[in-house]
């Protein structure tokens, strides 16, 4: 079975993250801020098989079992959290909820 | 009976602490009772100790006593001692003697003032320290003398408080003479470090042994202690003090700028004046700074009007001559004068006094006339006054003191004929204003009432202080004269003899000193009292109104000393009250709080920026560890 | 043993009077000032029981030393030669001065204010008779807390800001203190192998140049804050402003001279050659601190600022005698801390007694008071001439014996400490003027002092007039302490003769 | 076989940035689950069938399918399509692409040493069974823990303040979550 260079995997890997992190920074849409994130998280999980598989060892693939049940929480908590503030600021804008200024 | 010397100082310092402590409480009468009282019986065993010392001298004619050890730090210990020979005595005497007058005088004089018991617990005090100052064995001892008579005369200058001019007058007084105590201190601290010891015998021996003449040590020791003696007997440099000092009641003036106080530096450099032989050079100063002041003194006094200005700068111009005495070696001759000078100057400032109570304060001479008949008891004390200032041949005791110091100036090796002419020129000038002042008050008619006669002890103590400034004279008299030198004999192992000029030169020149103060009254009789209007013509002249204007200032010193000393500091210190050399504190809180100003910006709240905050930091430290 | 007594009293009291507080306000006061009573009696006692140790030089009068952290090589080293005694003496009789006079402004909580006085005089004490360099900067430190609470609870306007600068410019200060002190330890222990913080073992360690330099400066800077030198005076003026009555008196009287006493006994012994080389440098700071202070007291118009200022002053005196290294010198800087301790905590008094009379601080606002309060002018005179240094009084013997010796070293530096003096007379009599003299406004009736200040300001007047009549039992208790402290570190004492080679060797 | 993973690495990529830039919501979470679906098929090329599935399983599958009923349930019309595209301005984009592209070439540039090749011999979901009840045993029961957390949490934040515990009438949720 031909094999794919750990390099390129990763390499697969960060250009997620980075895509994620980009959605993070730009979006004012909380929902899809949270969508970004969970891109990163996936890309984070990626890496994790890849070394797995590189390496031959489950701990790779059961590192992204937690990735996953962390990422299903946070969305779930996450888009809870959306709901209650779009229900009490009547907008889905990320920055209006800039009471925490310095 | 010596060994009581103590008790002389002992009993005023006594007096002063009771008046001090108790004064306000004791009535009037009590006060005086205590003040002049205690001067007075030290006046009288001061006196009995002169007999006794007169008759019976111990060995070596002096007498030391040591009370305790002040300082015990071995190379500098001064002891706290007390040294009793012919010059003390003498000044010990004289000073006990006037002061005791002139408490008697001012139990009356300031009778009716709110500060009474204050007044006589002041005198009293400044009276303890006169003698510690005339009797001091010790150098810091006779510095604590020194400064206590500073101390005194600043509080009495500044007797009436309530009017700001006095306080000015006595905080200045205080300062222009502790610069002179400041150079004293230093010459103290040069001759403990080069010599080694304190007391005043031992330093006078030493230092004839160690210091060669006109070495440097010996012209430093000496110029120092001469800036002191300068300071304290207001001679031209550090004068300003002395005419404002009037700002005190007349007895004070009498006691302190006239007849004590002032002449303490002439009697430093004559207790030191082995030392001062030593250098020639620094002797030679004195005597010039003597002639420059009787000189100048005399043409300032002409262009007063104020009578107590009148007689400082004649008091500057009479210690004027007794530094020029002492420059020329002729120690015994300034003590000479200074013991005639304290009478005959006392007595005219308390015959001052007089009269400014009597006319209600009026001190312009311009504004009295006429007292002859309304205060003949004052007239004629305060004529004999004149009369000694002037040195009236024969008959004062002011012509045998004077003419002594210019007999000695004449026989002085170096510029003896120039500070002669001087001093003749000098007893010009002094009767000219003197007779011109006694003309202004006496003569003339009435221009304000007479509304207070003056009592009982005023007139006793002005008639036996001009009874003294007759008689005093009769015990040093000229060779040509009967040639007694009662005084001088007195006062020989401790000062050396007086030099008389002996020739046809000496005599013919003495004649003329002799005759000059005649000449003077003949002056003055004719521009001040016979044709007046010959005076005023002149001075409508601006070039003599103004160089009369620049000698009523006293020359211009004052203006200067303070455009150079006082004003640059008073600027400077309102300038930095807030005391910038501790600004760097503000400084180092300000940028703090920029610091927090610019990192508080960073909180601006929005979440999509610090996610942007966490990948540049994500960034930065990845790009770190890539490149180190 | 005596020792341990005589921290512990002043702490056990200052609990009591907190608790005694409780039950009657004027018990705390009463109960301070027997706990700082038995304490003077006891220091008093051990001068006299122990004269023989004070005669032949080098033996400590009492000592006690009790293993605390022994690995570390830190003891609990307490003793007392004739100087330490002299402060210790000093501290007690102020601390009962200024509790006995400041009843007045010190309302609320009196037990509290009275156990952080007794508490500050204690660790004042303990830093006088440290021995172990590590107690010595324990009891350093804890001087200071008590006294920010007592400027920061009691002190007047802006206390807080005057606390805050006070602690702050102290507490930075020491930093470089502890700084130093490791650092000795460390050199020490490394060249000889046991590490200790005693003071007789670290006296002789041998430093290069450098490190003794910057060893020697961190000692420095800590004392020279605490002795409100020119440069580093900048807290002075707002603590003393704003502290009450006892605080000003305590940081004015004691803890200005906890700062001299610690050059004296550290900074100079454990590195005379730095020291030596440093000496001009901080000579000339004293001369300069003599002059500025002098000329920073005659521009305040807040009485106790001005106060303040001439403290500066007169440390400037203390720093200049200490760094001159003299016998002479030395037994004077001893006796200018007590008479100045005396003058600075009676003039705070008065400075207290008339605000409370007239209502401000504000000197141009007096005027005229001689006639209303005649026996406060007569004892502010008298302290005003102390001030001033006029002969007969404590400042004159204590200023002299510093000049002379500053003379002997270097003419040029001995003027203008000469010429500081003629300074002092300008600053003080204008002080006394301003205050006493002229016009009085019309004011309601004043009542002249009496009763406790009366008694206290006379006892302080007589004190300074027996320091000037006759010195000689001060100056004999600290003589074999001094001669004891120059031998162990003779080459601390520069030598500068002529002035060329004083400007040749320029500074350091 | 490493052909599939380029052209699924590719796919995700794609559609990744699609998904962030879509400005209609629904659109967003379709394009992500196509790049979910992508992942899925590189962790099969990469030898870990087992992930593979679960991932199109919980990502694609669960996760997706919550976040659309999150849009559903705040009706997003059509002005709210209008609004996002004025809420990202393009400037704002050239900002976050750089920070993230210079981000991409660090990485890069450290990923790009290894010669290791992945994906040789795929590990068979036996195995990495036995790992999670084997060593990883305190990790799975942490996992659960957190999902029940998880659960409570969102049972609580979504009920509306206010609310009794017990509603009184039938269990039809009134109004939205």
């Amino acid at each position: 079975m031909a094999t794919v260079p750990l390099s390129h995997a990763l390499l697969l890997s960060a250009a997620l993250f980075a895509i994620g992190l980009a959605g993070v920074i730009t979006r004012r849409n909380m929902i899809l801020v949270l969508l970004s994130a969970e891109i990163m998280l996936n890309a984070a999980g990626l890496a994790f098989v890849a070394a797995g598989s590189r390496w031959l060892a489950p701990d790779g693939q059961i590192m992204f079992l937690f990735i996953l049940t962390t990422a299903a929480v946070e969305v779930s908590i996450g888009l809870a959290l959306v709901l209650r503030q779009n229900h009490l600021a009547k907008s889905l804008d990320i920055d209006a909820a800039g009471s925490m200024k310095g | 009976m010596l060994n009581c010397l103590w008790i002389v100082i002992a009993l005023p310092l006594a007096g002063f602490a009771l008046l001090a402590l108790a004064g306000s409480r004791m009535p009037g009468r009590l006060c005086a009772l205590v003040g002049a009282g205690t001067v007075g019986i030290s006046a009288a065993l001061a006196l009995a100790m002169g007999v006794s010392f007169a008759v019976s001298p111990p060995e070596g004619r002096q007498f030391t006593q040591t009370l305790w050890s002040w300082m015990s730090v071995p190379p500098f210990s001064p002891e706290v001692s007390l040294r009793l020979d012919p010059l003390s005595l003498v000044s010990v005497c004289v000073i006990l003697v006037v002061a005791f007058l002139i408490m008697l005088y001012s139990s009356e004089f300031m009778s009716g003032d709110e500060g009474y018991s204050r007044f006589f617990s002041y005198m009293d005090l400044f009276v303890a320290a006169m003698l510690v100052l005339v009797l001091a064995n010790d150098l810091v001892f006779l510095y604590l003398g020194w400064e206590g008579v500073g101390l005194c005369s600043f509080l009495l200058i500044g007797f009436w408080y309530k009017v700001p001019k006095n306080v000015v007058a006595a905080r200045k007084a205080f300062l222009v003479t502790r610069v002179g105590d400041a150079a004293l201190l230093a010459g103290i601290f040069l001759v403990v470090n080069k010599l080694g010891t304190l007391s005043i015998p031992e330093v006078l021996s030493r230092a004839a042994v160690s210091w060669p003449a006109n070495s440097g040590a010996a012209n430093a020791a000496a110029a120092l202690f001469a800036v002191g003696a300068a300071a304290k007997s207001a001679q031209i440099p550090l004068h300003v003090w002395l005419p404002d000092a009037m700002a005190g009641p007349s007895p004070v003036s009498a006691l302190i700028h006239a007849a004590t106080m002032v002449t303490a530096g002439v009697y430093l450099v004559a207790r030191l004046h082995p030392l001062f032989t030593l250098s020639p050079q620094v002797l030679f100063g004195v005597a010039i700074v003597g002639a420059v002041t009787l000189l100048a003194a005399g043409l300032a006094a002409l262009a007063q009007r104020d009578i107590k200005r009148i007689l400082a700068y004649s008091t500057m111009s009479q210690i004027g001559y007794m530094f020029l005495a002492l420059g020329v070696g002729a120690f015994s001759a300034a003590e000479f004068h200074f013991v005639v000078h304290a009478f005959f100057k006392s007595l005219l400032f308390l015959g001052a006094g007089a009269v400014i109570r009597g006319l209600n304060q009026e001190h312009d001479i311009f504004k009295m006339g006429g007292l002859r008949r309304a205060m003949p008891g004052t007239f004629w004390t305060f004529a004999i006054g004149v009369c000694s200032l002037c040195a009236l041949p024969l008959v004062t005791a002011g012509f045998y003191s004077k003419d002594l110091i210019l007999s000695s100036a004449l026989a002085a090796h170096q510029g003896g004929i120039w500070l002669w002419l001087a001093g003749v020129i000098g007893a010009f000038i002094t009767t000219l204003y003197a007779f011109r002042m006694l003309f202004a008050v006496f003569f003339g008619e009435v221009r304000t009432q007479v509304s207070k006669g003056s009592g009982r002890n005023m007139t006793l103590a002005l008639v036996v202080l001009s009874l003294f400034s007759v008689i005093a004279g009769f015990c040093q008299m000229p060779s040509g004269l009967g040639g007694v030198s009662l005084f001088a004999d007195f006062l020989a192992p401790t000062l050396p003899q007086v030099r008389e000029g002996v020739g046809r030169l000496q005599g013919s020149l003495s004649l003329v000193a002799a005759i000059v103060p005649l000449v003077g009254i003949m002056v003055a009789w004719t521009m001040y009292l016979h044709r007046p209007r010959f005076l005023q013509g002149y001075a409508r002249l601006p070039a003599l109104a103004a160089v009369h204007g620049f000698a009523k200032q006293g020359f211009g010193f004052d203006a200067l000393y303070d455009y150079c000393f006082v004003k640059p500091v008073v600027y400077l210190s309102r300038v930095n009250r807030r005391d910038v050399s501790i600004a760097y504190v503000g400084a180092i809180s300000r940028v703090a709080e920029a610091l927090h100003y610019l990192l508080s910006m960073t909180q601006t709240g929005r979440v999509r920026w610090y996610a942007a905050g966490v990948g540049i930091g994500a960034v930065v430290l990845i790009g770190i560890g890539v490149l180190l | 043993m005596m020792l341990v007594w005589l921290i512990g009293i002043p702490l056990l009291g200052g609990v009591l009077a907190w608790a005694a507080a409780r039950v009657h306000p004027r018990a705390s006061q009463v109960l301070s000032i027997a706990a700082l009573g038995i304490d003077l009696c006891l220091a008093l006692w051990l001068r006299g029981s122990h004269v023989q140790a004070l005669t032949q030089s080098g033996a400590w009068i009492a000592q006690v030393q009790w293993p605390w952290i022994p690995r570390m090589g830190i003891s609990v080293h307490l003793a007392m030669d004739g100087l330490s005694l002299l402060l210790v003496v000093l501290t007690l009789f102020l601390g009962i001065m200024s509790v006995a006079v400041s009843s007045s402004d010190v309302r609320d909580r009196p037990g509290f204010f009275h156990l952080n006085v007794l508490w500050s005089i204690s660790a004042m004490i303990a830093v006088f008779m440290a021995l172990d360099l590590f107690l010595f900067y324990v009891a350093w430190e804890l001087m200071l807390v008590p006294m920010y609470f007592i400027i920061a609870l009691w002190g007047s306007e802006n206390r807080i800001r005057a606390a805050v600068k006070f602690f702050v410019f102290t507490q930075a200060s020491s930093l470089f203190l502890l700084i130093a002190i490791l650092g000795l330890y460390f050199v020490h222990g490394n060249a000889t192998g046991n590490y200790s913080f005693d003071y007789a073992a670290l006296l002789h360690t041998a430093l290069s140049h450098r490190a003794g330099v910057w060893l020697m400066l961190g000692f420095f800077l800590a004392f020279a804050v605490k002795l409100g030198v020119f440069p580093f005076h900048g807290w002075l003026p707002d603590a003393y402003g704003e502290a009450p009555l006892a605080g000003s008196i305590l940081l004015a009287g004691v803890m200005a001279k906890t700062g001299a006493y610690g050059l004296i006994r550290f900074c100079l012994p454990l590195f005379p050659q730095a020291s030596n080389s440093f000496s001009l440098a901080a000579m000339i700071l004293g001369a300069a601190a003599i002059v500025y202070g002098a000329l920073m007291a005659l521009g305040q118009t807040d009485l106790k600022r001005l106060i303040a200022y001439t403290s500066v002053s007169h440390m400037g005196f203390v720093l200049l005698g200490i760094y001159v290294w003299g016998q002479l010198s030395l037994q004077g800087v001893v006796l200018q801390m007590i008479s100045h301790g005396i003058t600075a905590g009676a003039l705070f008094m008065i400075a207290a007694g008339l605000e409370k009379r007239i209502g401000t601080r504000d000197i141009t606002r007096y005027g005229g008071l001689w006639h209303v309060t005649p026996r406060l002018g007569g004892i502010t005179l008298v302290f005003a001439l102390a001030l001033m240094g006029l002969p007969g009084l404590g400042t004159f013997v204590g200023e002299v014996l510093i000049l002379l010796d500053t003379f002997r070293l270097s003419i040029p530096l001995a003027v203008i400490p000469i010429a500081g003096t003629v300074f002092a007379v300008v600053y003080s009599l204008w002080m006394v003027q301003r205050i006493f003299m002229g016009e009085s406004a019309p004011r309601p009736h004043i009542a002249d002092c009496r009763g406790r200040e009366l008694l206290s300001l006379g006892i302080m007047a007589a004190l300074i007039v027996w320091l000037g009549v006759y010195p000689k039992p001060f100056l004999d208790t600290s003589a074999p302490a001094v001669t004891e402290l120059r031998q162990s570190a003779p080459e601390a004492r520069p030598v500068i003769t002529s002035p060329r080679e004083l400007l040749a060797r320029g500074l350091p | 076989m490493n052909i599939l993973f380029y052209v699924a690495a590719a796919i995700a990529i794609v559609s990744s940035i699609a998904a962030i830039t879509r400005s209609h919501a629904i659109h967003a979470i379709l394009f992500l689950v196509v790049s979910f679906v992508s992942i899925s098929l590189v962790f099969y090329t990469l030898g870990a069938p087992f992930i593979a599935a679960l991932e199109v399983i919980t990502y694609a599958g669960a996760i997706m399918v919550l976040f659309m009923f999150a849009i559903m349930l705040l009706n997003l019309g059509a002005h709210a399509v209008q609004r996002e595209r004025q809420w990202q301005p393009r400037i704002v984009w050239a900002g976050s692409g750089l920070l993230s592209l210079i981000l991409l070439a660090q990485l890069a540039w450290t990923f790009s040493f290894g010669k290791a090749q992945t994906g040789s011999l795929p590990v068979a979901p036996s195995q990495v069974g036995a790992a999670l009840f084997g060593t990883y045993l305190l990790g799975v029961e942490l996992a659960s823990m957190l999902l029940l957390a998880g659960l409570a949490g969102a049972y609580y934040l979504g009920k509306r303040s206010g609310e009794p515990e017990h509603p009184k009438g039938g269990a039809d949720g009134n109004g939205p979550a």
